[in-house]
């Protein structure tokens, strides 16, 4: 062959590579956390939601949802729910589960007490106001 | 077996083949309970059988890679393990706490879990693919430490290669990445930001090191291919690997409230994605078809090969499907996602670590390679679950381009639930699919119990 | 000796040729002139330089015909693309 | 970096008129896949401006021509320095090698203060990557290549210390003809970008 071709080469592109590909990726983290407060409604981010946030995590509701659309892929997205559902339509939903159709999907009753409630349609609430670039592209999710 | 203290890899692939068959049975569930809703309703809820089968198929591949690390370093440092004694005791403690986090799962409300576990303490619970209790989670952490400290001793005292460097390197990273796990701000978009720190940046970032290392031992060993050929190549697909994949991070960042710049940054990166795979496939095959010794371990050399293809398959092709953000846009969160993940997951993880397995487990248990007929048998598991695999990887593929249409792009876009019902069809073929695979899967595992004729002893 | 590299008198004139290629395409910005025969002009400029670059100052004239067709092939791709979205945002 | 680890003196001097890649194998793949992500984000570009064409042209407008030929200039004549440094390795002259390299990497630094010097003037206009597509791209593709340019240095720097140390030769030439075709693909993708983003409307 005509060409060289070396391992001490291909090592040190390798490691100079990582290094310069991974440091424009902190830059544009670093770019992304100072733009964040524009777009992610943090101004909304009451105890409230935080609350809300801390039921949604330790009732595993990701094992069946999609939150933005990230998560389980069994149950409807739930990012924009409080827009497509409003905060009574959610509330009574949650308190009516399971429906006990026999052959339809299941909603465990996580026996949530009403202010557990009002803290989940705040999440959710805060959740459907961050600036997700149209996402999904209808109300339907 | 050239180094004794390669034994203690042994448990670690039975762990982490027990486990397998674990996930898939989750797994079958699960897809049992997207057709018949209220399956097994309210004993193993779904969110409950979907955190075990996706945090059973983590840990399975954890084992994989500890147990591969663990046959491969002393062969590779040409010196024994710093201590297989704190390997069998990791062994152990990791295998204990596994199996208690699964049993807390399955016999707790998660919600319970959460309060017994100090969840209150520091909340890290219920974020997908990360739902372990804190304290499992800190077991993780002390177990890849005391991991890292055993592997990293034994490189240091032995030769160092470029496999067991890039191998370290994936390692390390894993474990370093992992602590972004403990960052769980009130902030929904930072949370979903640095969560993709760990799950990205694992699977598309330092997991490859990991694969590629795997990879290029066993294609070492079972071609004969100078070491320096392989080991040049493999700092090349790598560097291809890293270079798309660590910005390619930005294509989870189109809709999670993150600017729009990194709708056009992750597009053009995760569109090159692609080529590494598409290396490594091209490197495998012609690494076999350059080899310079016939290995009586021809099974092994089908799991490397397979390895390349399904990676590119599943990872490369499936990724690139759906990662421009004007496709993205509307598949994001679809089944489609959930096509791309079984393939990519099964082409190059779950692959390359039995591929290790194929080739080392039979030299564990004294010999070069297994008898013909068990061979046979192995061939038959790795066309079974590979085939079904590609089924399970169409079919919802089909369901989720259905979803899509009816729920996305419509005129008259379907509820959720309606559309479904709709795509039902799909999802009875993936379940059918799922029992094609768990039938390979139990070929698979027959494999190991075939005798017949034992190669000779020394590879 | 191989003489890969060249003469420093030819890598001299080609570096005149590309500085006076910078001046045009300067021009031609300051100008305002537009139009997708001006585009047509600024990639053959920018093709010329690239020639310049790839052929000469990175050697590839004596490299396999496969990179002779690869490094050079990629302006040439990137340069109909952009001449296209050009073309396909004329207004009509 | 580059530098490092050269290889042991390579094959004998090939046979003159047998085809041979200038530089390592390994750092022309390198070089592809940037290219390849360079001609990505350029056709992102033409094709994005084609749907903002008003708002790209007016944007343009705001940007310095004169400063941006100049840095045209700047890196042509860096390259070009390059290939002399090659040439004195060459024929066997490194230290007039490693002083064409000082040359050029004053001229790589000559480009980051240039550039700099844009950046603070755009920001000033309140230029961020999310204030208008157009702004967008141009921070992207700019500061993506100021990267390469900052990277390119680093090389180039090494292969300063390695001309000086006399590590190449005609007949181990691999590590400086490596770095020196790293830094023409900086120049070489600027020779896109620069009408492209600047002139092209």
């Amino acid at each position: 062959m005509s060409g060289i071709f070396t391992k001490a080469m291909a090592r040190n592109i390798f490691y100079g590579g990582t290094v310069f590909f991974f440091l424009l990726f902190l830059a544009l983290t670093f770019n992304t956390t100072r733009e964040l407060p524009q777009r992610d409604n943090r101004a909304k981010l009451t105890p409230a939601v935080a609350a809300g946030k801390k039921l949604w995590e330790t009732n595993n509701c990701i094992g069946c949802h999609t939150l933005l659309g990230e998560g389980a892929y069994f149950a409807p997205e739930l990012g924009n729910v409080y827009k497509r559902r409003g905060p009574e339509f959610i509330k009574a939903w949650i308190k009516a589960q399971p429906t006990g159709v026999p052959g339809r999907r299941q909603m465990p009753q996580f026996h949530f007490s009403d202010a557990d409630l009002d803290n989940l349609v705040e999440f959710l609430k805060y959740s459907s106001e961050i600036n997700t670039s149209n996402w999904p592209p209808n109300i339907e999710g | 077996m050239q180094y004794k203290t390669q034994a203690v890899a042994k448990p670690y692939f039975i762990a982490a083949i027990g486990l397998f068959v674990g996930q898939i049975l989750f797994g079958l569930i699960m897809g049992l309970q997207y057709v018949i809703g209220d399956f097994l309703f309210p004993a193993i809820p779904f969110n409950i059988a979907r955190m075990v089968h996706t945090n059973l198929l983590i840990v399975w591949l954890l084992f994989g890679f500890m147990g591969s690390a663990y046959y491969l370093v002393p062969e590779e440092s040409e010196t024994e393990l710093f201590s297989p004694k704190l390997a069998l005791v990791m062994f152990w403690i990791f295998l204990v706490a596994g199996a208690l986090t699964v049993v807390g799962y399955l016999a707790l409300p998660y919600a319970t879990l959460a309060k017994l576990t100090g969840n209150d303490l520091l909340a890290t619970m219920g974020r997908e693919f990360l739902e372990q209790p804190l304290i499992t989670k800190v077991g993780i952490v002390v177990v890849a430490l005391a991991f890292l400290f055993n592997i990293t001793m034994t490189v240091l005292k032995g030769r160092k290669t470029a496999i067991s460097m890039v191998l370290l390197l994936g390692l390390w990273g894993l474990a370093v990445f992992f602590l972004f796990s403990f960052y769980n701000p009130d902030n929904l978009v930072l949370d979903k930001f640095y969560w993709w720190w760990v799950v990205h940046l694992w699977v598309e970032g330092v997991w490859e090191l990991i694969l590629g290392a795997l990879l290029a031992f066993v294609l070492i060993k079972v071609t004969g291919v100078d070491r320096e050929v392989i080991e040049k190549w493999l700092y090349v697909i790598i560097t291809l690997t890293l270079v798309t994949g660590v910005i390619g991070t930005g294509h989870h960042y189109y809709w999670i409230g993150t600017p729009e710049y990194w709708q056009w940054w992750g597009s053009v990166f995760s569109a090159l994605e692609p080529i590494p795979f598409f290396a490594m496939t091209v490197f495998a095959f012609n690494m076999v078809s350059r080899r310079r010794r016939e290995h009586p371990n021809r099974a092994a050399t089908l799991w490397a090969l397979g390895t390349g293809v399904m990676s590119f398959l599943g990872a490369g092709l499936w990724g690139f499907l759906h990662t421009l953000a004007p496709v993205n846009y509307y598949t994001h969160g679809t089944q489609i996602t959930a096509a791309h993940g079984h393939m990519a997951f099964y082409g190059a993880y779950v692959m390359v670590v039995l591929c290790m397995i194929s080739y080392a487990m039979p030299i564990l248990r004294g010999r070069a390679a297994n008898s013909d007929k068990a061979q046979v048998v192995e061939m038959w598991g790795f066309w079974l679950m590979t085939v079904a695999i590609v089924f399970i990887t169409l079919f919802l593929t089909g369901a989720g381009i259905l979803q899509v249409w009816l729920q996305r792009i419509s005129a008259t876009p379907l509820s959720y639930m309606a559309t479904q019902d709709q795509i039902m069809v799909f999802y009875w073929l993936r379940e059918w699919t799922g029992v094609m695979f768990l039938i390979g899967l139990v070929v698979y595992i027959a494999s190991f119990f075939i005798g017949g004729d034992k190669k000779a002893a020394t590879a | 000796m191989s003489s890969l590299h060249g003469s420093p008198a030819r890598a001299t004139w080609l570096w005149l040729l590309l500085i006076a290629g910078t001046l045009l395409t300067l021009a031609i910005g300051e100008e305002g002139a537009a139009g997708i025969g001006i585009v047509a002009l600024l990639a053959v400029i920018s093709q010329i330089k690239g020639s310049v670059i790839i052929l000469d100052y990175m050697a590839l004239r004596h490299a396999p015909l496969l990179w002779r067709i690869v490094v050079p092939g990629w302006m040439i791709a990137v340069w109909s693309l952009i001449a296209i979205a050009y073309w396909s945002g004329l207004p009509r | 970096m580059l530098a490092a680890d050269t290889p042991l003196p390579s094959l004998d001097t090939p046979p003159a008129g047998t085809p041979r890649l200038a530089g390592d194998l390994a750092i022309w793949i390198f070089i592809l896949a940037e290219l390849l992500a360079f001609g990505a984000f350029f056709a992102a570009y033409a094709f994005t401006r084609a749907h903002h064409i008003e708002l790209f042209t007016h944007e343009q407008q705001a940007l310095n021509r004169i400063t941006g030929a100049i840095n045209t200039m700047l890196l042509l004549t860096s390259s070009y320095f390059v290939v002399r440094a090659v040439q004195a390795a060459e024929r066997s002259a490194p230290a007039p090698c490693a002083r064409w390299l000082v040359a050029a990497i004053a001229c790589g630094v000559g480009f980051i203060v240039i550039k700099l010097h844009e950046y603070s003037a755009a920001f000033e206009r309140g230029v961020t990557l999310s204030s208008s597509p157009f702004h967008m791209f141009y921070l992207s593709l700019t500061f993506f290549h100021f990267m390469h340019v900052l990277l390119g240095l680093v090389i180039l720097s090494a292969l300063w210390l390695g001309a000086r140390a006399g590590r190449y030769r005609p007949n181990d030439m691999n590590g400086l003809e490596s770095g020196a075709a790293y830094w023409h693909m900086v120049d070489l993708v600027w020779l896109v970008l620069f009408p492209l983003v600047y002139v092209i409307h």
